[in-house]
């Protein structure tokens, strides 16, 4: 696995306010990256900004080289989110919920839902329907596609919401060998997360600053 | 480990999906087709039992009761997905958005359109409406059917994130609903009159046609400006 | 071919419409009110009397003018709204915003007009008509993109919103402008019918052209009117807007400003 | 700090948040009202213009449709409570439940039934509904639109964990419905043909006061019920 | 304030499953208990029973030694209620809502909500409607009502998540305070907290045993 994804300069905006600016930053292969900031900073923004699911107002966002809205079909195949809500539906049980969540990326995978159940420690819930779940397990369904996607860039919002301390042991874990393999990570957490060769990018840095403010209104 | 899982087709999937999450929703299937049953027993008890009157007004009253059970259900096509972050997964699936639209839509309308066309000429049977407008029922209801719950998507894609969508989609797509309406009782008016209703069949298929080209990219559309702000 | 798309760019730019619609406004201003003094006065004090109606035909100057100008409205709305998704330009976003009230009022104008004239005519406020059916689904279109632009969270989500639904009722205007016509001749075989044409003579037709034109004008001078002030509204955290409000004597534009 | 602020008193201040939500989501102020206008609007289309027909069927269809009104957003009525976890923080207010109930149901009708009513004699003017009929209409339309919210909010409760609870809600309410209807509609036809509609009235306003003393504890319970599993 | 909060040897079901079996624990004025346990352990179905918002199995619940289900009223009164879910609605401006959820216990507060406001960090927000909020400054907002409640026992079911930094030191020390002063606070978090004299209850060590199991179903 090879992969490249780097942030030119990008700036973001909500509501004609600028959230952040001059942001640029280079993920190589292998990197883990975990955007800090305070509440409100904008990390939610700039995660769904580097997934293409809103523009950034100024700037570029590169993976491998390549402006992510000229080839957004490639760009999507190689990338894996989760916000900070859960795409779990109630009324499915828990496989059935596994398996519609990693057909919207049909590519083989090497590992079987069963094996990612285990995982993820649901095995003894699996034909349970996902509203008797506790919040923690809901999470937990979302997050076992990160033993099942193919997906070489990884962009988590807080993946470790509600999850519990033998969890989120697991889940650094599971960062941490994507990451070996090449694979990149780009996460928020308000946690301390213990994981190796972390980066840390800081929102708070890149607030534009007062004589900005004003120019810009 | 070693065994490599093919993952089943994703707009298949989506489709299969939505079909079993409606299976799960048993009432949902079973509502729309109650809502329109009951709709229409409530009418002879509001404007009396005449059966004149009633054969007089069955063609018109078993249209708009089928419209207005179409429309309830359908500001919740997208609600869940969009408050669930599900959209978000769509937009970033690998399978083109306006796909993963046109199954969600045809999932919806094989759970809703459909049963509801199929019971529609018992309906008639009920409020006496003359025999000679069954097929023009069932036949003019199948596309029409199809035609509004594309449209009716489209209403339900603009309001997804509006906390009140469900009456604001109604407004928007209310005079959208006009010519199907038109359209499809006057065809059964005519059946019954004994005119053919030929020419008002060839308008609903056209604008099936039409509508199947046309809304899933828009519908699509609805959806990323709805999420992108 | 460089310079046509340099203008069409510019068209873009709320900031260069401001600019230079204050000098249209110059001249479209007297314009209007010329066109309409003259078509009211004439079709309202000067005409003859109609044989049939008496003087309450006179109401058409007011009624039919303003029936036309709401539909073709409709089409603005559209196109603008349509430029502004393919282009991503604000400007025609704001056009199509300030369009549809202008076009909701007018359509209200016929629909008032309408019914007032038909009390004496059609001894009833409202009939089933064709063209009454129509332009009540037209009002309702307005309606849901007013309604839908001012219900959306975000701005340019709720621009674009509404463009869509302008786009796709674009469609559908005809759609019931035929359906509607169509099947009122399947049901109702005409019972009461208006045909416009035949009362119509020169002497009326003259006066009832000019205040169509002036409607026309109207309506333009109204959506620029209120573009600007939506421009003002929207931009107003930019540089430019606040050196105008800075030198309110210095452009006759900052009148308009409070509109 | 030092200073005390006294707390608005909470019944108060759930109706004047349910206004002034109310308020924010204008639209819904709006929209039944629309809805209402639209659907008494397309009556004629669907079942043609004739005159005489229009005036037979206009008690029942407005009536049919104000109901439709009323119903369509109800079921949204504790949805929003319950997935954000107001419902659990009513219940454990200091206020009883049966308060704050009344009081959303209140600031529904508020905005809602009421201008429905307002709006229907000018829709029956749009269907020509005989002259005798208005007073009639406006009368029993106070009551009966009070009554309808004050069941159907009991069904909003007893749904408000169904994820498909619109539905579900139409099919448990109805049949609670049809007196209403049945009373109302005959009220204003009864009107129409020149007798009075004394009985009638008195009927609905009875019922409302049973609605008024019964339904509240019974949708507290309902809302009980439905978190509390 | 005097407190006290015990539970009676508690069991608690799901789907006629047992959570967890004889649980027995008191708190005095001044305790705070953070329980803990794995994810499904059962914490949330616990606060939910203790604040009376579902019926325990068997055994009791006691405040200031009477059963809560005995006097409701007096028990709603003291008691402030946070769960996993935020009861926040985005139409309402940020002041709007802290109001009214206020309004839902009328009792004098020597705060006022400016004071709040500045409290949880969202004086700049004040007018601003809560969709537009992030998802910490939502989670701030229903917050705020620590500033403002009168009551005495505060049971709080993951009050930290997506709280930054500065927000969880902000409200240990809030909790601490309000310990301090005499009242108790019961919570639940799977993140590290640091706060003094924090008493631990683990559910895990009261699931039921196999053989219970086996007796039961
Ligand atoms: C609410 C009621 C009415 C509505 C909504 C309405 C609507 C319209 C519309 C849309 C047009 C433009 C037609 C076109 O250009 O194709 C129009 C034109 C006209 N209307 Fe009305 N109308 C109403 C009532 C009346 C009444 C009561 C009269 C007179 C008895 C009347 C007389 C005319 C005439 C003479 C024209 C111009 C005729 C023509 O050039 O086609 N209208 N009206
Ligand atoms: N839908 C929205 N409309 C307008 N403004 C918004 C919207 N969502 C968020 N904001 C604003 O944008 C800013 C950044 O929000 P964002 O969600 O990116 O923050 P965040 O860093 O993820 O915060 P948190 O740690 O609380 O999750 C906030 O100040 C917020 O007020
Ligand atoms: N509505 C429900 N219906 C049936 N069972 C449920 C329901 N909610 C939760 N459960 C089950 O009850 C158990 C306890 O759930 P609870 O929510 O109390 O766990 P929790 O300790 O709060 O977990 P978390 O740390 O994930 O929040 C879980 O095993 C869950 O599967
Ligand atoms: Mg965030
Ligand atoms: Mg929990």
């Amino acid at each position: 696995m090879l992969a490249s994804l780097s942030f030119n300069n990008i700036s973001c905006e909500r509501d004609e306010r600028i959230l952040f600016n001059n942001l640029s930053y280079e993920c190589k292969s292998g990197t883990l990256l975990q955007v800090v900031g305070f509440n409100g900073a904008g990390k939610t923004t700039l995660l769904h900004t580097l997934c293409g699911l809103r523009q950034p107002a100024t700037g570029q966002i590169l993976w491998q080289a390549q402006d992510i809205s000229l080839n957004p079909q490639l760009f999507k195949q190689s990338l894996f989110f989760l916000g900070h809500q859960t795409p779990v539906k109630g009324h499915l049980t828990v496989t059935e919920n596994i398996q519609w969540l990693r057909s919207l990326h049909p590519a083989p995978s090497y590992t079987s839902i069963q094996q990612a159940l285990i995982e993820v420690d649901l095995l003894a819930y699996a034909d349970t329907h996902c509203h008797q779940l506790s919040a923690g397990q809901r999470r937990r369904v979302a997050l076992s596609q990160l033993y099942l996607t193919q997906a070489s860039l990884w962009v988590l919002d807080e993946p470790f919401t509600s999850i519990d301390k033998a969890g989120v042991a697991k889940l650094a874990q599971r960062l941490q060998q994507h990451t070996e393999r090449g694979g990149i990570v780009v996460l928020t957490s308000h946690q301390p997360v213990e994981l190796e060769h972390l980066q840390s990018l800081d929102l708070s840095r890149y607030q534009p600053s007062l004589e900005e403010h004003i120019a810009h209104g | 480990m070693a065994e490599l899982n093919e993952a089943n087709t994703g707009a298949g999937a989506i489709l299969s999906r939505d079909m079993r999450l409606i299976w799960r929703h048993r009432s949902d299937i079973v509502n729309p087709v109650i809502f329109y049953l009951i709709g229409i027993t409530m009418l002879p008890l509001a404007i009396g039992t005449s059966k004149q009157l009633l054969g007089t007004v069955a063609p018109g009253m078993l249209w708009i009761m089928a419209m207005l059970a179409t429309l309830l259900s359908l500001d919740a096509l997208f609600r869940t997905d969009f408050e669930d972050g599900s959209l978000a997964q769509f937009q970033l699936s690998s399978q083109p958005l306006y796909l993963i639209v046109l199954y969600k839509v045809l999932a919806y309308w094989l759970s809703t359109g459909l049963p509801l066309t199929l019971m529609a000429p018992m309906l008639g049977l009920m409020l006496s409406l003359p025999a000679d407008g069954y097929w023009a029922l069932l036949l003019t209801l199948l596309p029409g059917t199809a035609i509004l719950t594309l449209v009716g998507a489209l209403g339900a894609a603009l309001t997804v994130c509006l906390r009140s969508g469900g009456l604001v989609m109604t407004l928007i797509i209310m005079p959208l609903y006009l010519p199907v309406l038109i359209i499809g009782s006057s065809a059964v008016s005519s059946a019954v009159a004994g005119f053919g209703f030929d020419r008002e069949l060839a308008l609903l298929i056209a604008g099936l046609a039409i509508a199947l080209i046309v809304m899933p990219p828009a519908i699509a559309g609805a959806l990323k400006i709805s999420t992108n702000q | 071919m460089l310079l046509a798309w340099q203008w069409f760019h510019r068209l873009g730019s709320p900031r260069w419409f401001y600019d230079k619609s204050s000098r249209w406004l110059i001249w479209l201003m007297p314009l209007t009110l010329a066109l309409l003094a003259t078509g009211l006065v004439w079709g309202l004090a000067f005409a003859p009397i109609d044989a049939k109606q008496g003087d309450s035909y006179r109401i058409i100057f007011i009624h039919m003018p303003a029936a036309v100008v709401a539909l073709a409205g409709y089409y603005v709305m559209a196109v603008a709204g349509a430029v502004g998704l393919i282009w991503r330009m604000k400007l025609p976003f704001m056009v199509m915003k300030s369009a549809a009230p202008i076009g909701a009022v007018l359509t209200a104008l016929t629909l008032i007009t309408g019914s007032l004239w038909g009390h004496p005519t059609w001894g009833t406020f409202w009939e089933w008509d064709a063209r009454n059916i129509f332009m009540l689904i037209l009002l309702f279109l307005y309606l849901g993109i007013i309604l839908l632009g001012s219900i959306y969270p975000s701005r340019d989500a709720g621009d674009k919103a509404c463009a869509l639904l302008a786009l796709v009722g674009t469609v559908n205007v005809p759609i019931i402008y035929k359906s509607v016509d169509w099947w009122y001749s399947l049901h109702q075989p005409a019972s009461i019918k208006f045909t416009g044409e035949s009362s119509i003579h020169a002497s009326m037709l003259y006066p009832l052209l000019i205040c169509v034109v002036a409607y026309y004008c109207v309506f333009s001078l109204a959506l620029i009117l209120y573009t600007r002030h939506e421009i003002l509204v929207r931009e107003a955290r930019t540089q430019w807007v606040k050196d105008l409000s800075q030198l309110p004597g210095k452009n006759q534009g900052g009148a308009h400003a409070k509109l």
